[in-house]
Formats: structure tokens, C-alpha cells, sequence
């Protein structure tokens, strides 16, 4: 079943949005990840951390500008098995219905497309 | 320029941005989040602290790797990636020929990272022109770097956070841009 | 100069969107809240606590579904002089979007305009 | 019904939802985040708490509040909001008719706030049809409104976090449902 990642900026954003997208997904592995010595901020590490401990094809979601180019960097640098995907969807809003969708056995493909709806 | 040296001004970057700290964070919070002279600060600390020698080509990739990991900004994966991909093109023993290779795979780096092109206002304006710069002038002094630099400052920013600024962009030099020229020089002393 | 509140389900989102937002709008008010009772939830309350404090015209921001519901339960319940916007946008990305244009003297028109090109 | 029965009845809401607690939150479990019956147990709670007397509207409003303030989920603005208006319409003492009355508002407000309709899967279903049920039987007996919320089980969810399952949301009671069995429930005892 397709995992989520998420990186953010801030730890907080990274956690606050695992606990509420969790609670109703409780079957879909869920990875978050973000902030920098303690304050704002993101990095290839963290990023590669979490790809590290991916166990299936990887829905990924990030926040603002930086944050994107740190999963670039890090999907790109990848050389496990599984498919990672970078979507542009919303974190919070994106992962959420990604989280859902997964754990009521959504396919992967008609999820990416719902997640393309969505702009951010 | 061998590892030894390379490493010495890899570890010299330490001080520079102890120094330029405030003078970097004070251009970032004009037209970013504030945090640039800190990123660069907390990567090059991290270099001295982490990078322990090797070859020019090892010394490079670690650098890269260090700074990936330790900026924390939107410089981190660009200044990181290049470094690494230096590393690449970098031979044991760094002439200025070698160099111009080097600045050139900086250059690429980063316009692909970054998806940038020269007039955006970003670190890219110096980079790109630095190779020209060592051809032309067969060295890489401080002054015309950071004319390089200065360029930015009428630029509107269209990458980054500063994009967000719009016109209000101008009358800034871009902090990237500003920390590039303290990295360059540092690659280029003592290759006159 | 107009006013950013964002509602979350989860304190930390709320928390960490503040922070990630007000690096680069310092000079734009940002009231954010989220959670209930240590977990996940929002109530008409905490949004009421936060329009009390409105000083200006105020875009508002939530996360999903039921945190709309109070959201606009509480709009239609104040009796304040300031306009109030509810916002469809994502909750991070829209309301970063909105402070930092906010800080940059774009007119609240245009940012709202901007935000309605978002879609969660 | 006067003020002093109605708080009697809310009062006593707290230890059905004690009781219920375990049920609504399978049921939420099943479609939802699992939390309604922690959701209702912590709204009654307030209520019983706070919640200290007055006419039978004054009740309403103070019950209202207290729901909205307390519940935490998409159940508390809707529960919470149906009896701050259900307070404008209800007399000091409260007679089957005008409990019919209430009845419609309590739909009516959960219509308009939820956007619902019939079969949608919500409380609005059990809602909607208690003014009917009461009108036709004389009565809210439990039974009866158990059997509206058993109507939800092969309902497809179309709002609300349930809406997310489609199809799979078929075989489980909308939690919100079960829980309106037992307000209205409390609301009618007593009445026939
Ligand atoms: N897409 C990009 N391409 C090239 N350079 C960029 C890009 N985005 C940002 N930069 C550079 O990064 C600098 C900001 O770095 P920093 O403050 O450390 O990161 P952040 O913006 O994430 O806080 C900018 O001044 C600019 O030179
Ligand atoms: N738009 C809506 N209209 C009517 N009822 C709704 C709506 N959304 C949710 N509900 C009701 O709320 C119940 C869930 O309440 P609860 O679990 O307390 O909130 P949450 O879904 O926020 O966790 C659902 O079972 C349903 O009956
Ligand atoms: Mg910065
Ligand atoms: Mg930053
Ligand atoms: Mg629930
Ligand atoms: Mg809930």
C-alpha cells in the first residue's frame, strides 16, 4: 500500500499534520519530517532519513520553494526499489485526502489525478 | 591547489561567515526570511567541524555533502549539489584551468537546481559570470566579485523567497549572490 | 493593514504555520489556533478568542471540513466592524501566500484574488 | 416541560454519552477519526457542568454554547448551533407541538450549516424525521428513532469526514445519527 512522506519547514507542521491525518488513516504509513536546529528550515538529511525506512511506492508532499528543491534533490539522489512521487498538491489538504483515499484502497494513479486538482 | 589547501579554505569559510553573518542576514531579511547569514554561518561551521581532509576531489564531495545536510535554506541543496558535482570535474591537483571547469559545473548546478537563468537575482548572477571573470582577469579578486554582486542589487527577484518582494525587490543586493562571492574568492586566492 | 487568522484541527499545524509565516511577514498580524482539549479538533471559541482581537480586515484561514463549519459559524456570529474573509485556500501555503503579500502592500483584493487561483 | 425538567434531561445526557461513549466511537471509528463519542462525552460533560438553569429557552442558549465550545468536532457547531436556535422558538414550558416546532428548527439549522439533505448519511437523517415521528406516533420512543438511525447504515456518505469512504461507508450507522437518537430521545421522554 503507497506510503505518504512529508517535509516541511517547520517540525510542528510536520507533526500537527501526521497526528490529524493519522487519525483517519491509521493503516497508511505515514512519514514527517521538518524544521532545522530547531527553527524553520528543511534539508536533503531528513528527506533521505525518511526515504531510508520507505517500504512501498511514496506519495511525497512538501510545503513552500526550498523545501521542493531539497526532494528533488533527495527523490533524485534515490537508488531504493520503490516509485517516489513528488506531488505539488497542498501538505496539509494534499496529504490528507492521500492519506484517506490510500487507506480506502484508492489506487495510487487515481489518487495522483485527485491530488492534481488541487493548486497550491 | 591539492587537498590540503582546499581544505585549509574550506575551514578559512568558517571565519568569513562568522564575520559576514550579520551583514548576510541583514540583506535576507530585507527581501527573504532573515536567515541567510545563519544557514551560511551553521554550513560552514559544520564544514570545519566535519571535513577532515583527503583529496581535492574528496574534499569537495564532503564539503557538498556537509552543507547539504547543515544550511537549512534554499542555498543548502544548491551550494551542496554543487559541490558535489565539482567534485566530479575537480582533478587532485586544482589549476586555474581546472578551476574554470569547476565554476562552470557551479554554474550549471545551480541553473538546473534552481531552474534559474542569469537577471533573477539570485547567487546565479555571480557564478555564472565567476568562470568569465578568472578567464578575463586570470583571477578572482574580491572587488570584482563583489561588483558581480552589486549587479543584483537593481534586479527584480523572480526565484526564491525574494520573488515574493516583486519591484520591492530592488535597491537589495541578493543575499545568495553575496555569499557566492565569498565562496568564489575563497576557491580562487592564491591562484593568481 | 490587513490581518491573517488561521484555525487548524491541530494546535501544532496552527503553531508552526505562524511561525513559518511571520519569518517573512513580521510586520503582518497573525492569529493562529488549533486543537481541542490536546488532540485533534477545532471550536467556535477559540475562533471568537482570536475575533476579539481583530484590529483591520482580516482574511481567515482553516484546514478542513469541520473547522469550516465553526469557521463560519463564527463570522456569522460576530459583531465587530471588520470585514471578515473566509478563505478556500490551502491552509499553509494560502496563508503564507496572503501574509507575505500582505507585508508587501499588495491590496487585499488582489491577494484575495490570488488565493482564489489556490485550490485545496 | 419547564426550564428545571429540560436541565434535568441535559444533565442526564452526560451519563448516556458516559454509557454511549464506546458505541459512537466505533461507529466513527468505521467511517471517521473515531472521536465522536469522546466528542459527545466531553460535550454533556460541560453541559452538566456549566450548564446550572434558568426558563427552558434560557436553557437551550446556555446547552447550545456549551456544545459548541466543548464538542470539538463537525458535531459540536451543529449540535451546538441547533439548540441556540431551537431557544429562540421554544416557550417556558415546552408542549408536544411546540417540541414539534424545535424539532424543525434543529433540522432546519443543521440543513442550512451542514449543507446536508436526506440521505447524505448524517444526523440530519434522524433529525429530519423525528418532527414527523412525533407527530404521527405522539411519541419519540426509542425504538422508532433507532430504527431512523438504522435507515443510515445503507446510506452512501456524501458529507462529512465519513463522505471519504464512498461505497465503504455502507454497513456501518452514521456515529452522528446514533447520537441524535439519544438527544432527541431525551428530549421527548416524558412528553407522551
Ligand atoms: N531557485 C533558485 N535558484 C538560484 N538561487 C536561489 C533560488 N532560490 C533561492 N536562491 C538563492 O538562495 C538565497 C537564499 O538562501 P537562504 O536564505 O539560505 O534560503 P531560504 O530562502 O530558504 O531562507 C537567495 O538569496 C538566492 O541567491
Ligand atoms: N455537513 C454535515 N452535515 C450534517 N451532519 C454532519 C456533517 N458533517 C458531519 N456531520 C455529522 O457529524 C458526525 C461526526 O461528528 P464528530 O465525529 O463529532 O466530528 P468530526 O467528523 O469532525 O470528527 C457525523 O457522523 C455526521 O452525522
Ligand atoms: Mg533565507
Ligand atoms: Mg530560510
Ligand atoms: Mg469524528
Ligand atoms: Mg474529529
Amino acid at each position: 500500500m503507497t506510503e505518504i512522506l512529508i517535509i516541511s519547514h517547520s517540525k510542528d507542521i510536520a507533526e500537527g499534520t501526521r497526528a490529524l491525518i493519522s487519525q483517519m488513516a491509521k493503516d497508511t504509513v505515514i512519514q514527517a519530517s521538518g524544521g532545522m536546529d530547531g527553527g524553520i528550515g528543511t534539508s536533503v538529511d531528513q528527506i533521505n532519513d525518511m526515504l531510508d525506512q520507505v517500504q512501498e511506492d511514496t506519495i511525497c508532499f512538501y510545503d513552500i520553494g526550498s523545501s521542493k528543491m531539497n526532494l528533488e534533490m533527495a527523490v533524485e539522489m534515490y537508488d531504493g526499489n520503490h516509485t517516489l512521487h513528488i506531488s505539488e498538491a497542498p501538505i496539509v489538504e494534499g496529504s490528507f485526502l492521500a492519506a484517506v483515499e490510500n487507506s480506502v484502497g484508492t489506487e495510487t494513479t487515481q489518487i495522483l489525478e485527485k491530488l492534481q486538482e488541487m493548486k497550491k | 591547489m591539492n587537498g590540503d589547501k582546499l581544505l585549509e579554505k574550506m575551514h578559512g569559510l568558517k571565519s568569513v561567515f562568522d564575520e559576514k553573518e550579520s551583514e548576510l542576514t541583514g540583506l535576507d531579511r530585507e527581501i527573504g526570511d532573515g536567515d541567510h547569514g545563519v544557514n551560511m554561518k551553521r554550513g560552514f561551521s559544520a564544514v570545519h567541524e566535519k571535513v577532515s581532509g583527503g583529496t581535492a576531489p574528496e574534499v569537495l564531495k564532503q564539503t557538498g555533502m556537509t552543507l547539504m545536510s547543515s544550511i537549512g535554506g534554499a542555498s543548502g541543496p544548491l551550494y551542496g549539489f554543487s559541490f558535489v558535482k565539482m567534485s566530479d570535474v575537480a582533478k587532485e591537483d586544482i589549476d586555474k584551468e581546472n578551476l574554470m571547469e569547476m565554476l562552470d559545473v557551479f554554474a550549471d548546478t545551480v541553473a538546473s537546481k534552481g531552474k534559474v537563468e542569469g537577471g533573477e537575482k539570485t547567487m546565479y548572477d555571480v557564478i555564472s559570470k565567476s568562470a568569465e571573470l578568472l578567464k578575463e582577469s586570470g583571477a578572482l579578486k574580491l572587488d570584482d566579485l563583489q561588483a558581480l554582486a552589486q549587479e543584483t542589487e537593481d534586479m527584480i527577484a523572480t526565484k526564491g523567497r525574494a520573488a515574493y518582494f516583486k519591484e520591492q525587490s530592488k535597491g537589495t543586493i541578493d543575499p545568495g549572490a553575496q555569499s557566492a562571492v565569498y565562496i568564489i574568492h575563497a576557491l580562487g586566492e592564491g591562484m593568481e
